[in-house]
């Protein structure tokens, strides 16, 4: 079996070849390649200073109140974000209550206790679920989800069922594949010797999982679970659908569950909805969903890179 | 920026100009009756019409503002700040029919004896003064209040009704609705649910239209008749909305809806026609 | 001394297993419908170095792993055949086969260190097989390690990472690991064939240390180490397609005076002494 | 005590494997049940009518089928050209990696935020209008992270000896890419299109607002101004929009169509997945 770093030392070998003086002139492939890396990176640097440039009129109007202000009325061209960010990261945050210890457990039964190929057949149907349409859970979710979490949590007295708690329930079914499959393939990585030579010690499976496996595979569970979560953080139209879309809903205390099953907004059901067909036109309207997108592009990609990063360090020395 | 946004504009306006193709967005009311004569224009004169419904009764005025479609579909009449907003485009409303906006309930507010509410009340539950429906004389329950989404022209007839002009109206923060399925999805589906929809929509036996109580005590429904005398003052003008003189196959389109075929379309969906509101 | 004891497998008598740590009989391991083993009968009696040697893939390390059961590790193989502990069988289904493993140490043939310190390491098993006050547990590692010999060389960086030991000193780590749960037998599998000559000499040497107080089964492919260290020797050759033991003897007896042609041919071959 | 715990742990590992099967199996259950009263030949071949209360999905269907397409013809130079730079011209380590998180940042973009980006720059600034090529552009751009990864996970697995043979037939570089490394990793192309595309059928928020519309069009006839219908768009509206209880049926059959042409797309390229894992696991 060679390694990335054989084959590219190998090829550079041969790069060689290619620039003695009888093969003079660059390679079509190379620049080619060259050419579409370019494309592919100058497209989302563009992407990222078109949101800067386009949300700077907010900026210059509310300046920090944009992201710290809890009100919101197009109307009268009050713009505060922080609603919205509590919604999205409340939203997220149920969901990867739900779906980190399901999806955490389920992808130890798979690495740890199934036979290998039942393990490939439970990996499979889990990642053809992951891509169920998010506009299908949607429509679960306005069906009988919200219909649910109504009546289960009926004597909280709650408003209605498009709460965050549904979004938030509704998203972790979305992003439970994800986090498992991810979470597999971090436990898989751990090798097999180390669970062999606790075995050898005497450790039951158990004991092997919560003091070997677990352990070793800390960063890539975590990368998994930023991973997932960053995909919650993300998603538009599902949450759209039962969110409720109720703006400036800051609850008095955000850490008491009843804050819960309140309706609220995200960042990316504000932007799914009518007021982005409204908005343009209006530079400082327009500014304020632009920033909005940039606030949540932010906020996913700290995640995301933050899961990328975690999954690439390999583990090192605990102590 | 903005020089050039206005340029890639008109450019797209003249373009537009030539397109063969017949674009309409806007309400989703006014939708249905179109949708279904596109339909048939399409069958019938192979004509090349898209009609979507971005953004409701907003995303038509701005489309035609910003040029990307030729004909808007509007619940609501164009407001100056709109023409403020577009000052070189000559908005020209085409009236095809008339709906009216009704307050609905869910069946348990219904059946606990809510059928009627004065507009003083309307104001109080919109303003977050009255929450519990024993305090308009229903049993007790707290008022979930569904409010249409912005740029909806449902909204927008409520609100100018209710206060005289929308821009009046407070600034209030419910759950939103968009669609009018989601509206009477979700009303019919919630204890102590209100929202505003289209008069059309309601069935009475999922939701519930309540009546208006004028001050002298006299109950006024949604009715055709009431709608048609002016009684039931919570209606809207469905509109067609071009800029300048309908051309081409706009013209088509607009003659149709004004006909006689397209006219039975606006009555099949539950709205008023232009000729049943030249009766009064 | 006793090289009249010098018998083919097959009628290996059962003299010595009366008290025998292990006793095997008729094992036979089957791994999707191959033949790993077959009819292998051995007795280990304690307190002695018992060495296996034979040909690479003969089923020497599967061998070994039946005797405490990390067979069960892998699905696809299967066991039969009586395997017996200390006179019980070891896949009575009234055993419990990690209890029985922390009664039997196991040394693999590279060193497996968990990325955590040099005392965690060494504490790894013990502190959850048995609940030990801090104190003990401390005692408790320093007497393993001392027992492997590794004691002077990390006792000012217990609290270091096991990963920048070296892999000599890992492999005494590991069977410091081993040590300290007290197991009554040590299973090794090849532990030196990672390590430098020097290294190799330190394990050597506590292997005939450890004898005194444990039973150690060897495999090996050294026969200089065989000579050395062991007193008991098996020899597994593949016969018809499947491991078995070809000839069991005292070390010293086999190695000078092979019966059996497959083991004199593996002498013979290139395992030439070193 | 330990006994015990090492029963309890796995079964309520189990308890959670079950729960998630469970879960998602049962949603497909539910699609599945209200969707195939509405399924019928004519709900494939027919157009919609009566705002989707009558008739079939066949525009719907295929405007999806052609957004898709586009993103894969977009997509699968660009994800080459990419990984061949990654995996392959690169020289330094870092350079590699940042990449690779590039890769990364990519993938994590929001689909929303592409739905607005591709707002400003093709419906407005360039004054397509929303256009079929704009939702393939995006779509392109989504699953560009999936395809080359895959792309680079495969060269990567090439064995060595194919590119030594090639060296030393005293092949050059670009040469040794067209002949071995290529051929030999097209199907991890395939494969992270098909999974990348998978995924790209049943996004609404990237084409909402710039390449699909509710009702009205067919073929493309161009690139500005040129929407195409699509399935997930249909299903987003007709939920909140149904105004007729035939439109339930038609709802359900769209969501299940959509359900199975996702499944098809991931299920093709399971054969390519596996062989991939069989090579990993020899």
């Amino acid at each position: 079996m060679m390694t990335n770093e054989d084959l590219v030392r190998d090829l550079r070998l041969s790069d060689g070849a290619a620039r003695r003086p009888y093969l003079a002139g660059i390679s079509c492939t190379r620049l080619a390649s060259f050419a579409f890396t370019a494309l592919a990176l100058g497209t989302v640097g563009a992407l990222t200073l078109i949101f800067i440039l386009q949300s700077l009129p907010v900026w210059q109007d509310e300046g920090i109140g944009y992201l710290t202000g809890g009100k919101w009325f197009y109307r009268v061209q009050t713009f505060g974000a922080l609603p919205m960010i509590y919604g999205t990261l409340t939203v997220a945050l149920i969901a990867l209550l739900l779906a980190a210890p399901i999806g955490i457990g389920a992808a130890i039964f798979t690495s740890e206790f199934l036979p290998a190929r039942v393990r490939l057949a439970v990996k499979i149907t889990i990642e053809l679920l992951a891509g169920v349409p998010s506009v299908v859970y949607g429509l679960i979710g306005i069906l009988l989800l919200r219909d649910w979490i109504y009546e289960l949590f009926a004597r909280f007295d709650l408003l209605s069922g498009d709460t965050l708690l549904t979004a938030g329930v509704l998203l972790g079914v979305m992003i439970l594949p994800t986090v498992m499959t991810l979470a597999d393939d971090a436990l898989r990585s751990v090798p097999a010797e180390q669970r062999r030579a606790a075995r050898g010690l005497g450790l039951t499976a158990t004991e092997t999982v919560l003091a070997v496996t677990i352990p070793q595979a800390g960063r890539g569970l975590i990368a998994a679970l930023l991973l997932g979560l960053g995909r919650a953080l993300g998603e538009t139209i599902a949450v759209f659908l039962v969110v409720g879309r109720q703006d400036n809903n800051l609850p008095a205390n955000i850490f008491s569950p009843r804050a819960w099953l309140e309706s609220g907004q995200t960042l990316s059901s504000k932007l799914g909805g009518s007021e982005t067909n409204i908005a343009y036109g209006d530079p400082l309207h327009w500014a304020a969903m632009v920033g909005l997108a940039l606030i949540l592009m932010t906020m996913v990609l700290a995640a995301t890179i933050g899961g990328a990063w975690q999954r690439k360090t390999k583990y090192a020395p605990s102590i | 920026m903005k020089r050039l946004l206005t340029f890639v504009a008109a450019i797209a306006a003249t373009q537009l100009a030539s397109a063969e193709t017949l674009k309409i967005n806007g309400s989703t009311t006014v939708n249905l009756p179109v949708a279904e004569a596109a339909e048939e224009l399409r069958a019938q004169k192979k004509l090349d019409i898209q009609v979507d419904t971005q953004g409701g009764s907003s995303g038509g005025i701005s489309g035609v503002g910003d040029g990307l479609v030729q004909l808007g579909m509007s619940s609501k009449s164009i407001s100056d700040a709109d023409r403020a907003k577009y000052p070189k485009v000559n908005f020209n409303p085409i009236h095809i029919g008339e709906d009216a906006v009704a307050m609905i309930v869910s069946r348990d507010v219904w059946e606990g004896g809510v059928k009627s509410l004065t507009q003083q009340q309307l104001r109080d539950i919109y303003e977050g003064r009255i929450t519990d429906w024993k305090d308009v004389g229903g049993k007790p329950q707290r008022i979930a209040f569904f409010n249409k989404e912005p740029g909806r022209g449902t909204w927008e007839v409520f609100a100018h009704w209710l206060y005289g002009d929308a821009k009046k109206a407070p600034q209030v923060s419910f759950p939103e609705v968009g669609g009018n399925e989601e509206t009477r999805n979700k009303v019919s589906s919630t204890r102590g649910a209100m929202s505003q929809l289209s008069a059309s929509w309601t069935d009475n036996q999922k939701v519930f239209a309540l009546g208006i109580k004028a001050d002298a005590g006299e109950v006024v429904q949604p009715t055709p008749e009431n709608i048609v005398s002016r009684r039931y003052g919570m209606s809207r003008p469905l509109f067609l909305l071009t800029n300048g003189e309908p051309q081409g196959d706009a013209r088509t389109f607009v003659d149709f809806m004004l006909g006689s075929r397209g006219q039975e379309l606006v009555k099949k969906h539950g709205y008023l026609s232009i000729a049943e509101l030249k009766q009064r | 001394m006793m090289k009249l004891m010098h018998k083919e497998a097959e009628s290996h008598d059962t003299t010595a297993s009366a008290d025998a740590t292990f006793r095997v009989r008729n094992l036979n391991v089957t791994a999707r419908g191959k033949t790993l083993l077959r009819d292998v009968n051995v007795s280990i009696a304690p307190r002695q170095v018992f060495g296996i040697i034979g040909p690479s893939g003969a089923g020497k390390s599967t061998f070994l792993r039946c005797l405490n059961r990390l067979t069960d590790l892998t699905p696809e193989i299967r066991v039969s055949g009586d395997v017996r502990f200390e006179g019980t069988s070891v896949r009575d289904p009234s055993v419990d086969p990690d209890a029985l493993r922390a009664r039997i140490g196991f040394l693999f043939q590279q060193p497996v260190v968990f990325p955590k310190s040099i005392i965690e390491n060494v504490l790894f098993g013990v502190r959850r097989l048995r609940r030990l006050s801090r104190g003990v547990l401390a005692e408790v590692a320093e007497r393993a390690l001392r027992e492997a010999a590794l004691w002077n060389e990390v006792r000012d960086r217990l609290n270091d990472s096991a990963l920048a030991l070296s892999v000599g000193q890992q492999q005494r780590l590991c069977l410091a690991r081993a040590l300290a749960s007290e197991p009554e037998a040590i299973l090794m599998d090849e532990p030196t064939s990672a390590l430098d000559p020097k290294s190799t000499q330190a394990i050597e040497e506590l292997i005939l240390k450890l004898k005194e107080r444990h039973t150690i089964v060897l495999v090996t492919h050294n026969i200089g180490q065989a000579r050395r260290v062991t007193d008991w020797l098996a020899c597994i050759c593949v016969r018809n397609g499947a491991g078995t033991v070809a000839e069991t003897a005292c070390c010293d007896a086999l190695l000078e005076n092979p019966q059996c042609q497959e083991v004199v041919e593996y002498l013979g071959s290139g395992s030439s002494l070193p | 005590m330990r006994r015990a715990s090492n029963v309890i742990f796995p079964a309520l590992c189990g308890v959670c494997a079950l729960l998630a099967c469970a879960l998602l199996v049962g949603l497909v259950f539910v699609i599945a049940q209200r969707g195939v009263p509405a399924l019928s030949w004519t709900f494939f071949t027919d157009q919609m009518r009566q705002v989707g209360s009558a008739g079939g999905i066949f525009y719907n269907l295929l405007g999806t089928l052609i957004l898709i397409a586009a993103a894969l013809v977009i997509s699968a130079p660009i994800a080459t050209g990419l990984a061949l730079t990654q995996a392959v011209y690169l020289r330094s380590a870092s350079a590699r990696s940042r990449l690779g998180l590039f890769l990364y940042t990519l993938n994590g973009i929001p689909s929303i935020v592409f739905g607005i980006f591709g707002f400003i720059v093709f419906v407005k600034f360039f004054g397509w209008g929303k256009s079929w090529l704009i939702g393939g552009i995006l779509l392109a751009l989504m699953i560009l992270p999936t395809v080359t990864v895959s792309l680079i996970e495969r060269i990567r697995a090439l064995p060595r000896k194919y590119i030594e043979a090639a060296t030393g037939l005293g092949l050059r570089q670009s040469q040794i890419i067209w002949s071995v490394i290529l051929p030999q990793s097209w199907s991890g192309l395939i494969t992270g299109s098909l999974l990348g595309l998978a995924r790209a059928a049943g996004e609404t928020a990237p084409i909402m607002f710039t390449a699909t519309i509710f009702a009205g069009a067919s073929l493309p006839h161009g690139i500005r101004e040129s929407p195409v219908l699509s399935l997930p768009y249909h299903i987003f509206i007709l939920a909140q929009d149904s105004f007729d209880p035939g439109v339930g049926a038609k709802l359900w059959g769209s969501a299940l169509v959509l359900l199975m042409l996702v499944f098809a797309l991931s299920m093709i390229a399971l054969p390519f997945r596996l062989r991939l894992h069989d090579e990993a696991h020899a």
